[in-house]
C-alpha cells in the first residue's frame, strides 16, 4: 500500500499520547487526562477509517505495511487487518476510549503514570491485532503484558501485588512456551525451505510433520488457553479482575482475553491443522469444563467483580467451544461471543466500578435497592446482565447460540452440556441482580414493617438524606447512592447501543468477518458455509 | 633434552598459575591474595609469550601487553578497594568481608 | 642449545619455588619480596622467549611499580589487622592444596598428552630481527592492527586512575569505627597480633593506666599486653 | 395486507420504548395512554389481518430481515400469520389491550406506573412476535423474550424481596424448560438442515422415529416450563406476587399458553410421534389433577386463580397429547378469556379490599362490590364448566377427545380433575363474595372498582359467557372448521349427538355437585372444610403444601448444587488448580533459598569452586576427549 499508513497510525497515536505525557513532565492532571482521551480518541478515529478502506469482500490481509527490519533472520515490521482481526480492533479502540473516560475520576493519585500505562496498553493490544510477523506480535504481546500487571499492581486494591504478581507469572510462562514455539516453527520452515522467515502467512504455507505440530501445537494454545484462560488455567483471571482497577478490569475482560481466541485462529489453526484437529476433543471437553466450572463457580461468589471473572471464564469457554468445533457456526459463534463479552463484560465492570467508586466496597450484600436511587444505572445493569445470560435479542445470545449449535453438529453431548449454562448463567446473574438492584438495602426494615410496599411502593423515596462523594471506607448506605452521572452515561452508551445492535441485527458484523473465516475453515473442509 | 622444548613453559605457567590459585583459595589477607592474583596473571603471560616464541608469532606478546595494561589497572583499584575496606573496618582479612552474602 | 635448557629450567625452578614461598610466608611483607624474585625470574624468561620488551614492562610495571603499591599499603595497615596472625583455618588450607594438586596433576597430564598445533607466523629470529628489532615490531603491530584495543586499554587505565583517586578520598561523614584501638602497644620486637592465650596474662597483669591523654606501658615482651578492641569491650561487658 | 403486517408489533414495541426512556422525566402518567393507544392500533390491525386469513384460507407472511447469516444457519426474521395465529393474535391484542385499560385504574398513583406502561407493551411485543415467527429461533429468542418481561412484570414492586424471588425463580424455571427447548431447536436443525417451520414440517418423515420423538418430547420440555407443567409449575403461583393485571394477561391468557402454542405449531413433527404424544398427555394430566388438588387448599385468591390455571394448562396439554388438538387450541382461547377475567376481578377485589388477598379476611363482598361479583361469578362458572358458558364447551371437548381417541384411565382423571375445578372456583367464590364479612370494617371499607377496571370486567364477561359458541356444536363449530387448516392431515371426528349429551350431562352433573358442595359448607354451613380436611389427613396436608415440590427442589437440585459449586470453588479452585501453582512457585522459591546458602559470601568459597568446576571439565575432557558434546 502506498497510501496512508492506517494502521500504524492507528497503533501508535497512543504512543505518541504517551510519549507527550512522558515528557511533560509537570503536567496538570486534567491536561494528562485530555492528552490521553485525545490520543485514544485519534486511534478510535482511525479505527474507523481502518474500517471503512476495508474490503469486505476480500478473504486475504488487507491495508498490508511492511518494513525491512531484519531480513537476514525473517524479521520485519508487517502489519494487515483481516476480518478476523477488524471487529476486534474497533473493539479494542472502542474500550481504551471508554477506559479512559471511566478512570477520569477514579484514578487520583499518579495520574500521569497511569494515562501512560493506559496508552501503551493500548498500542499493545492493537499491535497484537494488527501484526503478522510473528516476532512484532510477541513484542506486543509483551508490552501488553507489563502495562497490565503495572495497572494491577499499582492502581489495584488491597491484594494487588499478589494478584499482579500471579497475572505476571502465569501468562509469562506461556508466552515462554510461545517463545519457544514460534523459533521451533521459525527452524522447521527454515529446513523445509530454505527460507528465513517470521510471517504467519508464510509459515502456514509450511507442512509440518505430525509430531512437530503436535508439540508446537501445544506450546502456542497454552500460551492462548492462559489468556483466554480455558479451565484449569483460568485461576489468575479472578484475582487480577478483582483487583485491577476499573478500567484494567474493563481493558482485562474486554480485549486481552480476546488475545487468547485470536491468536488460536491466527496462528494455531492455519498454522497447525492437523494437530488442531487431533486436540479438538480434548479442548472441547475443556471448553465444556470451563462453561459449566465457571457458571458454577459465580454462584457461590460474593464479590461483584469475581462473579463477573467467573462468569467470563464460562463465557471464553464458548470461544474455544466454537472454535474447534470447526463449522461456519462455530467460528461465528467464537467471533461474536468475543466482541459480545468484550462489550458486556466491559460494560459490567464499568457497572461496578460506578458502585465500587461511590461505596467503596464490591461485597453483594452490601448492596441492595440501587433500583430505587439509582434507576437508571439499574435500567444498565439489568440490560447487561441480560446480555451476559443470553438473552435473544442481546448480543451474548447470538454468539453462544452459535458455538452451541456447532459444538451440537460435532459433539453432541457437548452441546447438551455446555446448553445448561442457559440455566446456570440465569440463575447467577439473577441471584447478584435481585441482591444488589433489587430488594431492600441491608439496613431497611424487612417487608411487612414497610406498609407503603404493600401499596404501591415501588418507587419509594430514599429514607436517608445525602449525596454520594463519601469517601470512608466504612460501610456506605447504598441508599444514599447517587446515580450514574452524564460521564458514566456517556461510557454505557454506546457499548449498550452495540450491544443491541449485535443481537437485533449481527448480519452487517458477520458479513464482515465471513471470507476471513471461510479461508481459516478451507484446511478443515470449511464445513457450514 | 637439548633443545627448549613447549611443554616447559606450559608446565611453567600452569605451576605458577595453580600455585596462585592455591594462594588465592588458602590465604587470608587481602594483600596476599592480592598479590596471587598477580602471579596467576604473570603465569598466563609466559603462556602467551611462550607459544608466541613457539609459532613466531608476535599476537602473543602483544596480548601479554595488554594484560600488563589491563593488571595494572586491576592493581590500582583493588589497592584503592583495599585501602577503603581497612579504612572502614580496620581489617584485611577476607573473611570478615562478607558482603556478598546477600 | 644445552644450556638454554638448563637456565630455563633453573629460572623456573627459582620462580616456582619463590611463587611457593609467597604463599607461605606468614609475614605478607615476605610475600612480597618472594613475588619480586618470581616476576624478576618471569621477566628472564621472557627474555629467554625472545619478547625483551616485555621483560622491560614486567620488570618496570609488576616489580617496580605494583609491587612498591602493594608495600605502601602493606604499611598503611595496621600489622595487627593481618590476619594470618589469629586463628588459621586447617581445612581451608587441606583443601586448597588438594586442589591445587589435582589440576595440577590434571593440567600436567594435558600437557604431556596435547600438542599444540598452529601455522608458524613470520616472526621468527630472522624476522623480528628484518623488522628493526623486538620492540619495533611490537610498535607497529600495536599502532597498526591494534589501534582500537590500545586506545581502549587507555582509556581503561584512566577509568583506573579515576576510580583510584575516588576510593582513595577521605570519607568526611564516616563515623570513627567502634572497632578503634583503645589500648596502645610499645613493641619491643617486630610486630605480632593478639593471641588469644596471652589475654589472661594481661588481665593478670592488672596495670593502672596513668593520667594524661597517652597510654604509656613498658611491657617485657612483645605480645603481653597486645589486644584488641573487641577483648576490651568483652572485659567491659564482664564488668 | 401483508405489508404492514410488521406494525402490529412494531407499535406496542415502540410504545415500550419511548415509556421506558422518556417516561421517567417527562410521560409519567401519560405513558399508559401511549401504550394503551399501541396496544389497541394493534389490535385493530389484527382485525383485518384475522379476517383476510377467514375469507382466503391462506397463510400470510412478511419478510422483514436476516438476522443471522451464518453459513448455512440463516435464520431470518420473517412475520407469519395462519389460522392458529391470527387467532393468537387477536386473544393477545384483544385480551392485552382489555388489560391495559384495566391497568390505569388499577395501577393509578403508582410511581413506576412508566416502567409498567413499558414491560407491558413490551410484552405485547413479545408475545406477538412469539406467535408470529415463522421459525424454531426466532420463536426461541421471543419465548425468552416474554420470559424476560414476565421477570420485569413479576418483580414490578421489586423491593419486597417476595417479589425480587418469585421474578428470579420464573426466569430460572423458564430456564430449565429452555434448556429442553434450545437443544429442540439445536436437533431440529441438525436433523433437517433448516428451523423454518415450512421446511421442517415438509420434511418430518424424513428423520427416524426415534429423532421426531426426541425432538417432540424437546419441545415438550420448553412447554413444561413455560406452560407451568409438572413438575416446572412451581414458578407460576409464586409470579402472582406481581401486579394483578399481569397475572391476568401473562400468567393466564398468554405466555404461559405459548408453550400449547408451541406444541400446536409443532404439530406436524409432534403428531408423529405417538410415545410423546403418550407423555405429553401423561405430564398434562398429571398437572391438571395436582394443580386442581393445591387449588382446593389456598386460601390467598390468586393463589386459587393461579393453580387453577396450571390445571388448566395440564388440560390443554393432555388434549394435546390425547389427540384433541383444536379442542386445545379452543379452551386456550377460551381460558384466556374467562382467566383473564377470573384474575382481574381477583385484582378488582384485592383492590376494593386496601390489597388483602386472603380469602379468610374476606367475605359478604357481595353487596359492596356488585359488578365485580357478577363478572367474577362468570368467569367461575366459565372455569368450572357450567353449560352454556365458555369454558364448558371447551373443557367438555377436551373430555369427549380423551374419549374419542380412547384414553380412558385419563378421561376418568379427567373428570375427577374436573370436580375439583368446581370445588375450588365456587369455594372461591362463596368464601369471598357470600357469608359473613370476616374482616375488620373500622380498617377496611369495601368499595367497587372505578369504572375503568370494571368496564374491562363487563367485556371480558360478555366473552367468557358466549366465546364458547364459536366451537359449537362440538367437534363441528365454526371454530373447529377455521382452525383445521392449521392442522394439516387433521381430521374433525364424527360425533353423534347421543355422546355430545351424555359427556354434557355428565361435565354439567359434576360441575353442579361441585357448585353445591361449597354452597353447603360456605354458605349454608352445613359441612365443615376443616373436618373434611382433618378426615384427609395426610393427603389434605400434601395438597396445602403444593405437594412439597419446592422443598423436594431445595433439597434436591439447590442445596447440592450450591454445595458442589462451593466445593468447587473452595477446593478444587483454591486448593487443587491454585495449590499446584502456589505450588510451583513456593518449590522454586524454597529451592533458591537452599541455593543461595552457597552463597556465602567467603571468597575462597567461590574460587574453590571455580576450581572444582575447572578440575570436573578438565577431567571430563581428559576422560571422553572431544567426543564429550557429541
Amino acid at each position: 500500500m502506498d497510501s496512508l499508513p492506517i494502521l500504524s497510525l492507528m497503533t501508535y497515536s497512543p504512543l505518541v499520547g504517551a510519549l507527550i505525557i512522558l515528557f511533560w513532565v509537570n503536567a496538570p492532571a486534567n491536561a494528562v487526562r485530555w492528552i490521553a482521551l485525545i490520543a485514544a480518541s485519534v486511534s478510535l478515529v482511525f479505527s474507523l477509517i481502518m474500517l471503512a478502506m476495508f474490503d469486505r469482500s476480500d478473504s486475504g490481509m488487507q491495508l498490508q505495511e511492511t518494513f525491512r527490519w531484519l531480513p537476514d533472520v525473517g524479521i520485519e515490521y508487517y502489519l494487515g487487518v483481516d476480518g478476523i482481526s477488524v471487529p476486534l480492533v474497533i473493539l479494542t479502540t472502542m474500550l481504551v476510549v471508554i477506559a479512559i473516560l471511566a478512570s477520569w475520576d477514579a484514578i487520583q493519585h499518579r495520574v500521569r503514570e497511569y494515562m501512560i500505562v493506559m496508552l501503551l496498553l493500548a498500542t499493545g493490544m492493537i499491535g497484537v491485532f494488527v501484526s503478522l510477523n510473528l516476532f512484532l506480535f510477541y513484542i506486543f504481546w509483551e508490552v501488553v503484558l507489563i502495562p497490565m500487571a503495572l495497572m494491577i499492581g499499582i492502581w489495584g486494591s488491597a491484594n494487588r501485588i499478589y494478584a499482579a504478581v500471579k497475572f505476571f507469572l502465569y501468562t509469562l510462562a506461556g508466552s515462554l512456551l510461545m517463545l519457544v514455539a514460534i523459533v521451533a516453527t521459525y527452524q522447521s520452515y527454515f529446513e523445509q525451505t530454505g527460507e528465513r522467515t517470521l510471517s504467519v502467512l508464510q509459515l502456514s504455507q509450511g507442512d509440518y510433520g505430525t509430531n512437530f505440530q503436535m508439540w508446537v501445537f501445544l506450546a502456542f494454545f497454552f500460551a492462548f488457553a492462559i489468556k483466554i484462560p480455558l479451565w484449569p488455567f483460568h485461576t489468575w483471571l479472578p484475582d487480577a479482575h478483582v483487583e485491577a482497577p476499573t478500567a484494567g478490569s474493563v481493558l482485562l475482560a474486554g480485549v486481552l482475553l480476546k488475545m487468547g481466541g485470536y491468536g488460536l485462529m491466527r496462528f494455531n489453526l492455519p498454522m497447525f491443522p492437523d494437530a488442531a484437529e487431533a486436540f479438538a476433543p480434548l479442548i472441547i471437553v475443556l471448553s465444556v469444563i470451563a462453561i459449566i466450572y465457571g457458571a458454577l463457580v459465580a454462584l457461590v461468589q460474593t464479590d461483584l467483580k469475581k462473579l463477573i471473572a467467573y462468569s467470563s471464564v464460562s463465557h471464553m469457554g464458548f470461544v474455544t467451544l466454537g472454535i474447534f468445533a470447526f463449522n461456519a457456526q462455530g467460528m461465528y459463534g467464537a467471533m461474536i461471543v468475543m466482541i459480545s463479552h468484550g462489550l458486556v463484560t466491559g460494560a459490567l465492570f464499568l457497572l461496578v466500578g460506578v458502585v465500587y467508586h461511590r461505596a467503596h466496597t464490591r461485597a453483594i450484600e452490601k448492596f441492595g435497592g440501587l433500583a430505587t436511587n439509582m434507576p437508571i444505572y439499574a435500567s444498565f445493569f439489568g440490560l447487561f446482565m441480560f446480555a451476559s445470560l443470553g438473552l435473544p435479542g442481546l448480543s451474548g445470545f447470538v454468539g453462544e447460540f452459535l458455538a452451541i449449535l456447532a459444538a451440537f453438529r460435532e459433539y453432541p453431548i457437548a452441546g447438551i452440556i455446555s446448553m445448561a449454562v442457559v440455566v446456570l448463567s440465569a440463575w447467577y446473574m439473577m441471584w447478584m441482580f435481585q441482591r444488589v438492584v433489587w430488594q431492600r438495602a441491608p439496613g431497611e426494615p424487612p417487608d411487612h414493617d414497610d406498609p407503603e410496599l404493600k401499596l404501591a411502593g415501588s418507587e419509594a423515596p430514599p429514607k436517608v438524606a445525602g449525596g454520594s462523594g463519601d469517601h470512608h471506607h466504612e460501610d456506605v448506605d447504598p441508599r444514599t447512592l447517587s446515580d450514574v452521572n452524564a460521564k458514566e452515561i456517556l461510557t454505557l452508551v454506546p457499548l449498550a447501543l452495540l450491544t443491541i445492535w449485535i443481537g437485533v441485527h449481527p448480519g452487517p458484523f458477520m458479513e464482515l468477518m465471513q471470507p476471513a473465516l471461510e479461508a481459516l475453515l478451507e484446511p478443515f473442509g470449511g464445513s457450514g458455509f | 633434552m637439548n633443545e627448549l622444548m613447549p611443554e616447559q613453559f606450559m608446565f611453567l605457567s600452569a605451576a605458577l598459575f595453580i600455585i596462585g590459585m592455591v594462594g588465592v583459595l588458602t590465604r587470608r589477607n587481602v594483600l596476599v591474595i592480592f598479590m596471587c592474583v598477580e602471579l596467576m596473571l604473570a603465569s598466563v603471560n609466559i603462556a602467551f609469550v611462550g607459544f608466541a616464541w613457539e609459532f613466531s608469532q608476535m599476537t602473543g606478546q602483544i596480548f601479554a601487553l595488554f594484560v600488563i595494561a589491563i593488571a595494572a589497572a586491576e592493581a590500582v583499584i583493588g589497592l584503592g578497594i583495599i585501602m577503603a575496606l581497612t579504612r572502614q573496618r580496620d581489617t584485611v582479612d577476607i573473611n570478615e568481608v562478607r558482603e556478598l552474602r546477600q | 642449545m644445552a644450556a638454554e635448557v638448563l637456565i630455563f629450567n633453573l629460572l623456573s625452578a627459582v620462580a616456582i619455588v619463590s611463587a611457593v614461598a609467597m604463599i607461605t610466608m606468614r609475614n605478607p611483607v615476605h610475600s612480597a619480596i618472594a613475588l619480586v624474585l618470581t616476576f624478576v625470574n618471569v621477566a628472564a624468561i621472557f627474555i629467554m622467549l625472545r619478547a625483551e620488551f616485555l621483560a622491560a614492562v614486567q620488570i618496570i610495571v609488576y616489580t617496580g611499580a605494583v609491587l612498591v603499591l602493594i608495600l605502601f599499603v602493606l604499611m598503611l595497615v595496621n600489622p595487627d589487622d593481618l590476619p594470618e596472625f589469629h586463628s588459621g583455618k586447617p581445612m581451608q588450607n587441606v583443601f586448597g592444596f588438594g586442589v591445587g594438586l589435582i589440576l595440577l596433576a590434571e593440567i600436567s597430564v594435558a600437557i604431556l598428552t596435547r600438542t599444540v598445533v598452529a601455522e608458524p607466523g613470520p616472526w621468527n629470529e630472522e624476522g623480528v630481527a628484518a623488522a628493526g628489532g623486538n620492540i619495533q615490531v611490537i610498535g607497529q603491530l600495536l599502532y597498526s592492527g591494534y589501534v582500537l584495543p590500545i586506545q581502549a586499554t587507555a582509556l581503561v587505565l584512566l577509568a583506573a586512575t579515576i576510580g583510584a583517586l575516588f576510593l582513595g578520598r577521605p570519607d568526611e561523614d564516616q563515623e570513627p569505627s567502634p572497632k578503634r584501638r583503645t589500648v596502645a602497644t610499645i613493641s619491643l620486637a617486630h610486630t605480632r597480633g593478639a593471641d588469644d592465650d596471652l589475654i589472661p596474662a594481661l588481665r593478670a597483669a592488672n596495670i593502672k593506666r596513668e593520667a594524661g591523654d597517652r597510654d604509656l606501658i613498658m611491657a617485657r615482651d612483645a605480645d603481653e599486653f597486645t589486644t584488641s578492641a573487641e577483648e576490651e569491650e568483652k572485659k567491659g561487658q564482664s564488668e | 395486507m401483508s405489508s404492514w403486517l410488521f406494525l402490529i408489533p412494531l407499535l406496542p414495541l415502540a410504545a415500550a420504548v419511548i415509556n421506558f426512556i422518556l417516561g421517567r422525566w417527562f410521560l409519567q402518567h401519560a405513558s399508559q395512554w401511549l401504550a394503551t393507544l399501541a396496544v389497541a392500533g394493534s389490535f385493530i390491525l389484527s382485525i383485518p389481518v384475522f379476517l383476510e386469513i377467514v375469507s382466503d384460507e391462506q397463510a400470510i407472511s412478511q419478510h422483514l430481515y436476516t438476522w443471522i447469516p451464518a453459513g448455512d444457519f440463516d435464520i431470518p426474521v420473517t412475520l407469519f400469520v395462519d389460522q392458529l395465529t391470527a387467532t393468537m393474535l387477536l386473544v393477545v391484542t384483544g385480551v392485552g389491550l382489555l388489560v391495559h385499560i384495566y391497568s390505569i385504574g388499577y395501577m393509578h398513583g403508582d410511581p413506576g406506573i412508566y416502567r409498567f406502561f413499558s414491560y407491558l407493551p413490551l410484552f405485547v411485543f413479545s408475545m406477538l412476535m412469539l406467535v408470529m415467527a415463522n421459525n424454531f429461533l426466532v420463536l426461541f429468542v421471543f419465548w425468552e423474550a416474554v420470559g424476560l418481561c414476565s421477570f420485569l412484570l413479576i418483580g414490578f414492586w421489586y423491593r419486597r424481596r417476595s417479589a425480587a424471588s418469585a421474578a428470579k425463580k420464573a426466569f430460572i424455571v423458564n430456564r430449565v424448560g429452555d434448556f429442553g427447548f434450545g437443544i429442540g431447536i439445536l436437533l431440529i436443525f441438525v436433523t433437517y438442515g433448516t428451523i423454518e417451520y415450512a421446511g421442517v414440517f415438509d420434511m418430518v418423515g424424513d428423520a427416524s422415529q426415534t429423532t421426531i420423538t426426541v425432538i417432540a418430547l424437546l419441545l415438550f420440555t420448553g412447554a413444561i416450563g413455560k406452560s407451568a407443567q409438572l413438575p416446572l409449575f412451581v414458578w407460576l403461583p409464586d409470579a402472582m406476587e406481581g401486579p394483578t393485571p399481569v397475572s391476568a394477561l401473562i400468567h393466564a391468557a398468554t405466555m404461559v399458553t405459548a408453550g400449547i402454542f408451541v406444541l400446536a405449531r409443532a404439530y406436524p413433527v409432534v403428531s408423529q410421534s405417538a410415545d410423546a404424544m403418550m407423555v405429553i398427555s401423561i405430564v398434562g394430566i398429571a398437572t391438571a389433577f395436582v394443580a386442581a388438588t393445591i387449588a382446593v387448599t389456598q386460601y390467598d385468591i390468586k393463589k386459587v386463580v393461579a393453580y387453577s390455571t396450571v390445571s388448566q394448562l395440564g388440560f390443554m396439554a393432555f388434549a394435546i397429547g390425547t389427540g384433541a388438538w383444536i379442542a386445545a387450541i379452543f379452551h386456550l382461547v377460551t381460558h384466556a378469556f374467562f382467566k383473564g377475567l377470573l384474575f382481574l376481578g381477583a385484582g378488582s377485589v384485592i383492590h376494593g379490599m386496601h390489597e388483602e388477598q386472603d380469602m379468610r379476611k374476606m367475605g359478604g363482598l357481595k353487596k359492596y362490590m356488585p359488578i365485580t361479583y357478577w363478572t367474577f361469578l362468570i368467569g367461575a362458572a366459565a372455569n368450572a364448566g357450567i353449560i352454556p358458558l365458555a369454558g364448558f364447551w371447551s373443557k367438555d371437548e377436551i373430555i369427549l377427545g380423551t374419549w374419542l381417541y380412547d384414553h380412558t384411565v385419563i378421561m376418568v382423571i379427567a373428570f375427577i380433575t374436573a370436580f375439583f375445578t368446581s370445588l375450588y372456583m365456587f369455594r372461591a367464590v362463596f368464601m369471598t363474595f357470600h357469608g359473613e364479612e370476616r374482616f375488620n370494617p373500622d380498617e377496611v371499607h369495601p368499595h367497587e372498582s372505578p369504572r375503568i377496571m370494571t368496564i374491562p370486567l363487563i367485556v371480558l364477561a360478555v366473552f367468557a359467557a358466549t366465546i364458547g359458541f364459536i366451537g359449537f356444536p362440538p367437534e363441528d363449530g365454526w371454530f373447529h372448521h377455521f382452525l383445521i387448516n392449521a392442522f394439516p392431515g387433521l381430521t374433525l371426528p364424527d360425533v353423534a349427538w347421543s355422546t355430545i349429551f351424555i359427556f354434557a350431562g355428565i361435565s354439567t352433573l359434576i360441575a353442579l355437585s361441585g357448585l353445591f358442595i361449597q354452597y353447603m359448607a360456605y354458605v349454608k354451613k352445613s359441612i365443615s372444610p376443616a373436618g373434611i380436611a382433618g378426615l384427609l389427613g395426610p393427603l389434605y396436608k400434601l395438597a396445602a403444601n403444593r405437594w412439597y415440590l419446592d422443598e423436594i427442589y431445595d433439597v434436591l437440585i439447590v442445596r447440592p448444587l450450591v454445595a458442589f459449586s462451593m466445593f468447587l470453588w473452595r477446593f478444587v479452585d483454591a486448593q487443587v488448580i491454585d495449590g499446584t501453582v502456589n505450588g510451583v512457585a513456593t518449590l522454586v522459591t524454597y529451592t533458591s533459598q537452599q541455593w543461595r546458602k552457597a552463597q556465602t559470601g567467603l571468597i575462597a568459597n567461590y574460587v574453590f569452586a571455580i576450581a572444582l568446576g575447572a578440575i570436573i571439565i578438565i577431567g571430563a575432557f581428559m576422560i571422553f576427549g572431544s567426543n564429550l558434546f557429541q
